[in-house]
């Protein structure tokens, strides 16, 4: 990052945070991670929301009033975590923003949600981050990694005429298992579509030779692999399924978005990742493009990957509401967003019904890579919406 | 011949003081007022709970256990299924047996049954283990660690898999924590002065003479381990209700390491060493998260980079140990007289 | 007959990582008795040096550029020079400490290592392009091994061949076999106690920084966690062969990584998750069956 | 074949190949004090430890009072009454004095309060009430001595196996043992077994003595049988020049 960029990054959000707090000011908290493993993923997120936020305070403010941000470091453990909650709650916040991954972002959440305050996960896609993990006052305004499993599925099944799938699941996270997840219960919707193999791998395998002499083993190559696993073992399994030799589709979740690891794996093609919009400046929505050009100035890199976006599309959906509701009111808040039918955000709809906080439907770009570049190459939702009920049986 | 005070008499003020300090943190604590502090002193009296438990086995027996924190994994998912709402369990565990998801108990029957349950696991894998010595044990209790962290990682239908259980009832506050913490340096402190206690710790200092004195080490440290199990396992209960929500990977070797350092640096062999290890390594990580998050120094902020702290506690706990390679208090209790009889020669 | 020999290739190549990890713990084990856990760091360390320090997503590669020939000397240099600088300054004050302070010292070192270089690169894992075409297929007898896996065996197989020579023929080695063997009873005989742990922990590292290298090469991936697996494997592979037997160990990480592979081949679809569950119940059996090792060592036997 | 003794029967133990002990036959009657003495590496503390089940004999078996010790534990023949020190003093050092003493009488099944009464009497009685609250660790050797024998005669065992008891004592201090040792015979009725390299101390204490070498009973009877024998000279001859030439 170079200085100047550095510099704009400070004149931002430094007024953002460090500016006095006026009696008036609406203050939202961030109980996320600025140390630790979680760091890095929920940054990009988060720097995307207070993008969100400069643009309302620029535009007049919320309600007639400005909105004034408060941190607190969670340091990517489940303890602090509450306490940063506890902490940005005693700082007045009406709204808390909490960690991207459900395990770390819950402690935050639930302090909030013991408070009667409106709580937002920057980006998890577990169906807990929301009513069934935290309660009626949370939210989160990604899309569920089922869907994603769903979307991959339904769509190579229609666009790559894929007929025999195979699934390689990476059993580290509920991420990876959602995503699997999505995919088991799209598979008999899809007539004629047959799971001619299944195996499990867990991210830290120094190699997983075995489980790609399975594939190999298969009378033929199957149709697309459903690979479900996130970083840093996808990398490395992706990679050494390319070395095997099988170059069949690779279905991924969107935890493999991102240009920045492909060097890792030259020339990778057949390859296929859901997103909810693209960072590689081709998204049919320009404003998408817009905004990338915006988050570079602000942060001095381009957004690495589609989690980003979230980030902005949780202030948007939260400040309607308010503004909606003329309140700051939780009940009232939590009302209106409830009342949200696909909701229309840069980065696809959102809706939010009193029994789901999250999206089990949703409009997913679909990025091919090939020969180690990714593109648009289309876009898909899903014909039916995971119901609720299947996904709470996960 | 002076006739000699009682065993109690001689040993209780290390227990009184100990209970002393607890208390006193407890009641400054409220004093202040600071709902966070108030959360990492309960989050401090938890981890008393956790390495005294481990220093009822680790520091009688002289076995380094990588293990213990697979029981306070059993018992905070022990709490979950006894205190989760059963519409909550019918969704997300639908693989507990009818009777555990239609149980509601009230909290501190649930954190005892956590316990025993602990416990009833370690008696069955320390008939087995416990034969081992040494590094072989050291592994072996490495090994259960593992398993145990795998199955609960892998069961979904019973433990939610990797994924958080959520819905345990709020309820582990200070006084709580308070209690848990004076609870568990009792029973330390029984067993350290009960006759398992002190042939076990024969055992540590020379196991072959142990023997030659009528002592079945095996059945001594089975007792150890079974009594430590249970305490981590209360503690594990507790620390589910600190929290509100379960997950198998923060039982796995982040907190068997913190909680061994704390042990190792206070002074593994002795009580006291495990209460003030505890003590000590808290403090100095409060005071390098305030450090991090910036002191007003007559205007100007001083603060130290975000990341530092972790740097620092790990070189601060070198340091420590290169000047007091048997810990903090040496592996002595800490008495009334400053020349106690208990004093050992260095 | 295929199928066979693909998982014999498959449990080499996974046992040959194990191996190669278990002889650096090994080694600094028999000479000071110390469980070094820093060793999975020095190996995410190593594999950092081939970067330049940065937060940002993509990986701004620095050392990783350079031609081979010297890039595989420097960075096994790093490895090394870390190794022996983690013993001058830490470890020389531990030699008389016990076991469990010399352990938690090796851990707050390591943590230590793994927080500097979260500062550094923040905790997303980078990637990288090392010698990408090792990856290309070799098929033998009808079952296929990547390049790379084939390296890995053989490089193993040299090293050991290698360390077994040098500690055979040399007169540092016959010391190290000595330290190993009976620490004391070596200083008493003139052993020079610094120089020969010193050396000890030098080989210990570069062959940590030979595994970051088959790692980074394999994953093409830079990660903070990546020694943490191995490092666990291999600290068991070492108990299990036999403390203090250098041979135990490699035969010892051989038969983990087989185990596991066998595992994942055997095990049905439902309990293939559980697969680390059995082989750490198979740990345990073998501890219950042999506490002393595979391969003691005379000295390790107990004397009453 | 006496009914009342701790018996050695054809006792054989190898390491590795290597005969530490062949076929050794030894009695250790009641109230008496045997001597076992031999070279260095003879296999005296092998003999020891298969007495005391701390390693189990390849042939032959050891019998007490004639019921057969196979299969018994280290601790359980502790418990039947069969006690021993060490070479190398083994006290629990960070223990004191007196909970060393006390770790027998709990390993023995009395309660802590019970062992502790116990204790502090064998103190008195050895002489050493005064070191009962010292740390174990740190005593000098004589005393470090003294209590080793202290805790192993708590609960005043049937036998007890003494394994170079006097190793590094002045000739004042070994006077002192060979007196508490005629004390625990006559006291106690206790069976004793005296390992010794001091052979002057063995030959004035000692009712009958045998002598190992190479894992063998080369020879035994009475002290002054000890003392003509040829084949005993020959072997202190043969592998300790000095300490048999000043001794015999």
């Amino acid at each position: 990052m170079s200085r100047l960029k550095a510099l704009g990054l400070a004149a931002t959000f430094g007024a953002l945070i460090s500016g006095p707090a006026l009696a008036d000011d609406i203050v939202v908290g961030f109980a996320t991670a600025e140390s630790g493993f979680m760091q890095a993923y929920d940054k990009p997120a988060q720097d995307a929301a207070l993008i969100r936020i400069d643009e309302i305070n620029k535009a007049g403010g919320l309600l007639g009033r400005q909105i004034k941000v408060v941190t607190a470091d969670t340091k990517t453990d489940r303890a602090e975590g509450a306490k940063a909650g506890l902490e940005v709650l005693d700082k007045g916040a009406e709204l808390v923003i909490v960690s991207c991954d459900y395990d770390f972002g819950a402690p935050a959440a639930l302090a909030a949600e013991a408070a009667g305050k409106v709580s937002f996960f920057l980006c998890a896609e577990s169906i807990k981050a929301g009513i069934p993990g935290v309660g009626p006052h949370s939210f989160s305004s990604s899309v569920l990694a089922a869907v994603q499993g769903a979307t991959m599925a339904e769509w190579a099944y229609n666009k790559k005429n894929a007929r025999k799938f195979y699934r390689l699941l990476d059993t580290w996270t509920v991420y990876n298992k959602g995503i699997c997840d999505g995919f088991d219960w799209q598979l008999p919707r899809l007539k004629d579509a047959e799971l001619v193999g299944s195996d499990t791998f867990k991210n830290e395998d120094a190699s997983i030779a075995s489980q790609i002499s399975r594939i190999k083993a298969l009378p033929q190559e199957p149709d697309a692999i459903m690979l479900c696993t996130m970083m840093p073992g996808a990398v490395s399994a992706i990679k050494q399924i390319r070395a095997a030799g099988i170059k069949a589709p690779i279905l991924n979740g969107s935890g493999v978005d991102g240009s920045y690891w492909l060097s890792a794996v030259p020339d990778l093609s057949n390859f296929f990742v859901p997103a909810q919009g693209s960072i590689y400046g081709d998204d049919p929505n320009p404003k998408v493009n817009e905004f990338n050009k915006k988050y570079k100035e602000v942060t001095g890199g381009d957004p690495s990957s589609q989690y980003v976006y979230p980030g902005y599309v949780l202030i948007d959906v939260w400040s309607k509401a308010v503004e909606r509701a003329k309140s700051l009111d939780a009940d009232a808040v939590v009302a209106e967003l409830e009342k949200m039918k696909d909701e229309p955000t840069l980065f696809g709809p959102r809706t939010f019904t009193s029994e789901i906080h999250h999206q089990n439907k949703g409009r997913y770009l679909i990025i091919e890579t090939t020969n180690g570049k990714p593109a648009v190459v289309d876009e898909w939702t899903i014909s039916e919406a995971i119901p609720v009920a299947d996904l709470l049986k996960q | 011949m002076a006739q000699r005070s009682s065993l109690l008499a001689r040993t209780i003020s290390t227990l009184i003081i100990l209970i002393l300090i607890l208390v006193a943190i407890a009641v400054v604590t409220k004093l202040l007022g600071s709902r966070p502090f108030e959360r990492t002193v309960v989050e401090m009296f938890i981890r008393v709970m956790l390495v005294v438990g481990i220093y009822i086995f680790v520091g009688n027996s002289g076995v380094i256990s990588f293990g213990h924190m697979g029981f306070m994994c059993i018992g905070a998912y022990a709490a979950a299924w006894f205190t989760i709402p059963a519409v909550m369990k019918q969704v997300s565990l639908p693989g507990l047996p009818n009777f555990l998801i239609n149980t509601q108990l009230p909290i501190f029957l649930s954190a005892f049954l956590a316990g025993l349950l602990a416990a009833l696991f370690a008696l069955i894998v320390g008939r087995i283990l416990m034969r081992l010595s040494g590094i072989a044990a050291s592994i072996a209790t490495f090994a259960m660690l593992a398993v145990i962290n795998v199955v609960y990682s892998n069961w979904d239908s019973v433990t939610g898999g990797t994924g958080s259980i959520v819905g345990i009832p709020f309820y582990t506050g200070i006084w709580t924590a308070l209690g848990g913490a004076i609870l568990v340096v009792i029973i330390a402190y029984l067993y350290q002065i009960s006759r398992s206690g002190l042939a076990l710790r024969a055992g540590r200092d020379e196991a072959t003479a142990a023997a030659a004195s009528g002592v079945n080490i095996v059945r001594e440290r089975l007792i150890a381990f079974v009594i430590s199990a249970f305490v981590i396992g209360v503690a594990g209960a507790l620390y589910g209700h600190f929290l509100g929500v379960v997950n198998p990977d923060a039982f796995y070797l982040g907190v068997t390491f913190i909680t061994l350092s704390m042990l190792v640096v206070g002074g593994m062999n002795s009580l006291s060493g495990a209460v003030m290890g505890v003590i000590v390594i808290s403090g100095i990580i409060q005071l390098l998260r305030w450090l991090e998050k910036g002191v007003d120094l007559g205007g100007t902020t001083l603060a130290i980079p975000n990341g530092l702290q972790e740097i620092t506690i790990g070189l601060v706990m070198i340091v420590i140990l290169m000047f007091r390679p048997s810990g903090l208090t040496r592996n002595r209790e800490i008495t009334w007289r400053f020349k106690g009889a208990t004093k050992p020669s260095e | 007959m295929t199928a066979l020999l693909q998982i014999l290739f498959d449990a080499l190549s996974l046992g040959s990582l194990y191996a190669l990890g278990a002889l650096g713990i090994a080694l600094i084990f028999g000479v000071m008795r110390l469980v070094n856990f820093a060793h999975g760091d020095y190996i995410a360390f190593c594999v950092f040096a081939l970067l330049w320090p940065s937060i940002d997503a993509a990986a701004i590669v620095f050392a990783g550029n350079l031609p081979t020939i010297i890039l595989i000397p420097l960075i096994l240099a790093i490895g090394a020079g870390l190794s022996v600088l983690s013993e001058i300054l830490v470890f020389r004050r531990f030699r008389n400490a016990n076991p469990a302070t010399m352990m938690i010292a090796s851990f707050a070192l390591g943590y230590v290592l793994k927080n500097f270089l979260l500062m550094l690169f923040s905790s997303r894992p980078k990637s990288i392009d090392l010698w990408s075409n090792l990856s290309q297929q070799v098929e033998i007898a009808g079952a296929r091994i990547p390049l790379l896996q084939v390296i890995t065996i053989t490089i193993t197989i040299v090293i050991l061949i290698a360390l077994t020579a040098f500690l055979k023929r040399t007169r540092f080695g016959l010391e190290m076999r000595a330290a190993a063997e009976n620490f004391t009873m070596a200083r008493m005989l003139g052993v020079k106690a610094n120089r020969v742990i010193m050396l000890a922990f030098a080989i210990s590292g570069m062959l940590a920084a030979a595994i970051g290298l088959i790692l980074a090469t394999q994953s093409g991936t830079v990660d903070i966690q990546m020694g943490m697996s191995v490092m666990l494997v291999a600290f068991i592979a070492t108990v299990i062969g036999g403390l203090g037997s250098l041979p135990g160990a490699v035969i010892a990480g051989f038969l983990i990584g087989g185990a596991s592979v066998l595992m994942q081949v055997i095990l049905p679809l439902e309990a293939r998750p559980f697969r680390d569950a059995f082989v750490y119940g198979a740990v345990i059996a073998c501890l219950i069956w042999r506490p002393q090792g595979l391969l003691a060592p005379k000295s390790a036997k107990q004397r009453v | 074949m006496t009914s009342t003794a701790l018996s050695a029967r054809n006792v054989s133990v190898s390491f590795d190949g290597l005969k530490a002990l062949a076929n050794v036959v030894l009695d250790i009657p009641p109230q008496r004090v045997t001597g076992l003495i031999g070279p260095n590496g003879a296999g005296k503390t092998t003999l020891v430890n298969v007495l005391t089940g701390f390693q189990a004999p390849d042939e032959g078996s050891v019998t007490m009072d004639g019921k057969d010790m196979a299969g018994i534990t280290s601790f359980g023949i502790r418990r039947l009454g069969i006690a021993r020190t060490f070479q190398s003093g083994r006290l629990f050092s960070e223990l004191s004095v007196l909970d060393n003493l006390e770790v027998t009488g709990v390993g023995l099944g009395l309660s802590r309060r019970e062992a502790c009464a116990k204790a502090e009497a064998m103190l008195d009685w050895i002489g050493i009430a005064s070191l009962a609250d010292r740390i174990a660790g740190g005593l000098p050797y004589t005393d470090e001595r003294r209590v080793a024998i202290g805790r192993a005669l708590m609960m005043e065992p049937k036998y007890l196996l003494l394994d170079e008891p006097a190793a590094g004592m002045s000739a004042e201090e070994a006077d002192d043992l060979i007196a508490l040792i005629r004390r625990i015979v006559a006291e106690m009725k206790c069976g004793v077994l005296l390992i010794e390299h001091n052979i002057g101390l063995v030959l004035n204490i000692c009712d009958h003595i045998h002598v190992l070498d190479s894992g063998e009973i080369i020879e035994d009877g009475s002290p002054a049988q000890i003392k003509a024998s040829e084949k005993v000279r020959h072997a202190y001859m043969g592998t300790q020049a000095e300490a048999g030439g000043v001794v015999l």
